[in-house]
């Protein structure tokens, strides 16, 4: 699609509305309820368990170049690094992509700044490793098994490697949590990692460890959004079979193509 | 522990040794396996066999040497079925390696079918990805223009093969032999636009993204790896890699499956052990 | 004036000038900024960096050429964006030279190691752009030869050794251990079978022609990647576009306040 | 000194030789990480970083750059203005002209959100709308139709994040989507299974064949 069709502008204006909608009204401090999401749950587990083994920690955000993937994957970098200076635990950011690779620097010191430990900040613990796939690969396994990492966190946008990088940890003997929208992928973090989310609930993911209003209010509106396209899709459905019904089903299907016509 | 239940605990080594061993062997003493072909192979099959005559048909290559043996096969297979049709073609690359190596298919199997560059294939030469969206917009509408120049630096207007290839319009088939799943934009921008068919060729992991715009039609059949590879080396009655490749490709499937039953055996039996 | 085929230095010289000039102007302009606007004028600029995509899609289109008044432009910004994007490359390369260089030069455990890094990175520069700027039989192939049996060989070892990662993962996780687990291993179980010959000959039995053939290996693979696995793709797929529009809406108007950078400007 | 490169058959069999030692070093991290493989992890990211610097070159700031500027397009000169603001990141002082190309990049990628989404998911919501019952229909289009749409309701039902899920009308269709969505993930991990094996036989391949030449 080229560009918008009157339905579709009116259909992603609706979405778009139902969430800022929701991020507005959290913010004036409507309370919120979200489900329990026990990978994410996992994380402070996994952090405690490096600190008291007194290992370092590892952290991927995948593969992808500066995406919307990959600054929820930052943010969540955010979060546990966060974590990760409050008990004093080093950790490791292996990146592949060199603006990536600056965010994630900063982010860090930040966190250890914040935490009052600026000291802990090891510079070197940020690392640029390859912006080739399988290179960056060979760099992670090299990480994991030479800093005999105890925990190991993969979030981001993953290609082929994340079974690489999963199974290394595994070998290795590191807890893992993983979360990636890349939905091939995740197949392979359910076998290989301790934790794996799924889905959109990589998304829920900051909302879920920050619990800040704004973050709270878009899961709920994306709960919405995600109704009006069940909605949509039910509609749908039933105006296919009364047409089926009616003068056929392949016919019915055409008609419907309003919806997207004309490309 | 006894014999069975030390199944749940096999050392990692010995199962990497044991797949080397049951990859290595097939290949050394070939053996035959019969191949069967599914619908999506079919249907990529009959579009091609259906692509009006006078149109030209455009191979994309995305893809390096890392899945060469999965999208290896699968250029070869297209280019013969092709050449065998006597329908004029076009090879796209956005990989360097990729380029080089449909070129130097394309050349070994023209001379077997007598087929020659230039007159009935040409290849557009390679163009960096990062300029796969802005020529997705541009060649649309002017073929020559947008991609300039062949292989070898001669100029598209020159080119026997392309009279009378103009536009979009002129082209009669997609076949995207991709590892890196960018199909995506190929349906938003050729498919969503000018209903050109496309046939997709991923590697098999990449291959279930494929059958979500399988089934919404936008894509007109599909070779899900080497595997699909070898179906159409069945459909063309010929014998490559892919057919080859089958024999080890089954023994590493058995021995993997042999593995979890053998897991399963094992934690079975260590369960009841706790139990009784 | 420089002209087109003026010596490339010159040209880099006057690039550099050039560079220095528009760079020193704007430099200058923009701390003519006063501090307490500064995140007011980074938000704006986000919120009008969003407006050139989103604008593009909303404008309808011209049917004959399916581009609108904005589309050239938005062309142009997605070149410029890559060759921006290009020279960021350097932040990576001098993380990277930093350090294997620290560990070289403190000779610390495996330094022999870093050593090698640099000269597989040299090397590689150095015959890329050999045959770049002076393309000969020689320095052709000597970029061939390393390309294919380096960077392209050892890309293709490590990609090949999930075959290996991916049967200890599955000898592990398909175990009988909980209902979701069972599930898995028989949908994996059957897609395994139904993709390679051994699995067809196992149902060979069953008719090829009629309803029943539907029950033949292949065909039930084939049938669970086309139905229920598409359709559950599906239903993910809309969850995660959802919570990525909803990532960008609150990008584009900046309302994840110091999500990504708290210091104070 | 340097003749011998220009001989094609000779600078193939060393490369195929490099090769070789090179995949079996890669290998040998599967028994144990070992100073073979450290080296050869190294060599591989140093080279791959040396090639990368090259192709940017080569591919990308080259022609769409370099050329455009000695073209007459001095406006491209903004691209290196823009692209230097990445290194303030590493001043104290002006650390915040860093933020205004960051900035801009996040609002970029934002605005592209719309486009993606559509461009995705409307021919996918448009393909969902599958009459369950018309003339026409075999007794198979309509039974995967129904439970097309019972797995993808399923599905979504379990990604709603806001509900509890205490009551049984709530609680059945979200844990029937996690386990359609673990049949699927089974199913998904199946059919990549041949395709990890299909490059590892490729990698046995050439080992065989072209190196030892015991391979047919």
């Amino acid at each position: 699609m080229d560009h918008a069709t009157l339905p579709v502008a009116v259909f992603l204006a609706i979405l778009s509305l139902l969430i800022l909608g929701k991020i507005f009204s959290a913010r004036r401090g409507k309370s919120l309820y979200i489900r329990k999401i026990p990978g994410l749950s996992a994380i402070d587990e996994a952090v405690g368990r490096a600190t008291e083994m007194g290992k370092p920690m590892m952290f991927s955000p995948g593969l992808d170049g500066l995406n919307l993937p990959t600054l929820q994957a930052l943010s969540i970098l955010k979060h546990i690094t966060r974590i990760a200076a409050k008990y004093r635990t080093r950790m490791i950011v292996a990146t592949a992509e060199p603006v990536v690779y600056t965010i994630a620097e900063e982010i860090s010191k930040e966190a250890y700044t914040n935490e009052g430990v600026p000291e802990q900040f090891n510079a070197e613990d940020v690392r640029f490793l390859s912006g080739d796939q399988f290179a960056y690969a060979s760099g992670c396994v090299g990480i994991l098994n030479r800093e005999k990492v105890a925990a190991s966190f993969m979030f981001g946008y993953f290609y082929a490697e994340s079974l690489i990088l999963a199974e290394t940890g595994h070998q290795v003997g590191a807890i893992q949590v993983a979360g990636t929208p890349a939905i091939v992928q995740i197949p392979f973090f359910i076998t290989a990692a301790d934790y794996t989310i799924i889905g959109d609930e990589f998304y829920a993911a900051s909302a879920y460890l920050s619990r800040e209003p704004t973050l709270l209010g878009s899961l709920v509106g994306q709960d919405y959004a995600k109704a009006v396209i069940v909605l949509t899709i039910l509609a749908g459905v039933v105006t296919a079979t009364l047409l089926g019904i009616h003068s056929g089903w392949e016919h019915s299907l055409n008609w419907l193509k309003w919806f997207t016509a004309p490309s | 522990m006894n014999f069975f239940e030390r199944l749940q605990h096999i050392d990692r080594r010995i199962m990497y040794l044991l797949l080397a061993l049951v990859i290595s062997a097939p290949l050394i003493w070939t053996i035959h396996q019969p191949v069967t072909v599914s619908p999506a192979v079919k249907k990529a099959y009959k579009t091609v066999e259906d692509m009006p005559a006078d149109k030209m048909a455009v191979i994309v290559i995305y893809w390096g040497s890392g899945t060469m043996a999965e999208t290896g096969p699968q250029t070869s297979a297209l280019i013969r079925h092709l050449f065998k049709l006597n329908k004029k073609f076009a090879i796209v690359a956005f990989d360097p390696q990729g380029s080089k190596f449909a070129y130097d298919s394309a050349i070994t199997i023209g001379d077997e079918l007598h087929k020659k560059y230039g007159v009935d294939w040409v290849h557009w030469g390679y163009k960096p990805p990062a300029n796969l969206l802005p020529l997705l917009q541009s060649f649309p509408r002017d073929v020559v223009k947008a991609m300039v120049a062949d292989i070898n630096g001669t100029p598209l207007a020159e080119v026997p093969a392309m009279k009378g290839i103009k536009t979009i319009r002129d082209i009669g088939l997609i076949a995207d032999v991709t590892s890196v799943g960018e199909l995506d934009a190929w349906i938003a921008y050729i498919y969503g636009s000018y209903k050109t068919p496309i046939v997709y060729c991923p590697t098999a992991v990449i291959a279930p993204e494929g059958y979500n715009p399988l089934d919404a039609g936008q894509i007109k059949g599909m070779l899900p790896g080497l595997q699909g590879a070898a179906a159409y080396e069945r459909l063309l009655h010929v014998e490559g890699f892919a057919t080859v490749a089958m024999g080890p490709l089954s023994a590493s499937h058995v021995l993997i499956i042999v593995l979890i039953i053998a897991g399963n055996i094992g934690y079975i039996s260590a369960r009841r052990r706790r139990g009784s | 004036m420089l002209k087109p085929d003026s010596p490339p230095f010159l040209w880099a010289l006057g690039i550099v000038g050039d560079f220095l000039i528009v760079g020193g102007i704007l430099f200058w302009v923009l701390n003519l900024i006063p501090g307490r606007f500064r995140k007011k004028f980074i938000v704006g600029l986000t919120f009008l960096a969003g407006l050139i995509y989103s604008v593009e899609f909303f404008i309808p289109a011209d049917p004959k050429t399916h581009m609108n008044v904005m589309t050239p432009f938005t062309q142009q910004v997605g070149e410029a964006l890559n060759v921006v994007y290009a020279f960021a490359l350097g932040l990576g390369v001098f993380n990277l030279i930093k350090f294997h260089g620290t560990n070289l030069m403190r000779k610390r455990t495996g330094w022999h190691n870093n050593l090698a890094f640099f000269i597989a990175f040299f090397l590689m520069m150095g015959v890329g752009f050999w045959q770049y700027a002076a393309p000969s039989k020689m320095s052709v192939n000597a970029f061939n030869m390393f390309f294919i049996s380096i960077v392209a060989a050892l890309g293709a070892s490590m990609f090949s050794t999930i075959g290996f990662f991916i049967i200890s993962a599955a000898y592990r996780a398909f175990r009988i251990r909980s209902g979701e687990a069972t599930l898995m291993l028989v949908a994996a179980f059957i897609v395994m079978l139904g993709q390679v010959p051994i699995g067809t000959f196992l149902t060979k039995g069953i008719p090829a022609e009629g309803w029943v053939s539907l029950f033949r290996l292949e065909n039930v693979s084939y049938w669970i990647l086309n139905q229920p696995n598409m359709a559950a793709q599906r239903g993910i797929y809309f969850g995660v576009e959802v919570g990525a529009l909803a990532m960008a809406l609150r990008t584009w108007l900046s309302l994840e306040r110091g999500s990504f950078f708290e210091r104070e400007l | 000194m340097f003749n011998w490169l220009a001989d094609v058959e000779l600078t193939k069999s060393i490369g195929i030789w490099i090769a070789a030692i090179g995949t079996l070093a890669i290998y040998s991290v599967l028994y144990k990480e070992n100073p073979a493989y450290r080296l050869a992890e190294h060599i591989f990211i140093g080279a791959a970083a040396g090639y990368g610097i090259y192709v940017t070159w080569a591919e990308l700031l080259k022609p769409n750059w370099w050329d455009r500027i000695v073209l007459g397009q001095w406006y491209w000169v903004f691209a290196l203005v823009a692209g230097a603001m990445f290194y303030f990141i590493y001043s104290q002082k002006y650390v915040w002209i860093s933020r205004i190309i960051f900035g801009t990049l996040l609002g970029l990628i934002a605005g592209l959100a719309f486009k993606g989404f559509a461009g995705i998911n409307i021919d996918r919501i448009h393909a969902s709308f599958k009459p369950i019952y018309g003339h026409g229909m075999t007794i198979s289009q309509v039974a995967n139709n129904i439970l097309f749409i019972i797995v993808l309701l399923a599905v979504m039902a379990y990604f709603f994040f806001s509900f509890e899920h205490r009551t049984p009308a709530r609680r059945i269709p979200s844990s029937m989507g996690r386990w359609f969505l673990m049949f699927a993930f089974g199913a998904m991990f199946g059919s990549t299974v041949m395709a990890r094996m299909s490059l590892l036989i490729g990698r046995m391949y050439f080992l065989l064949h072209d190196w030892l030449h015991v391979a047919h």
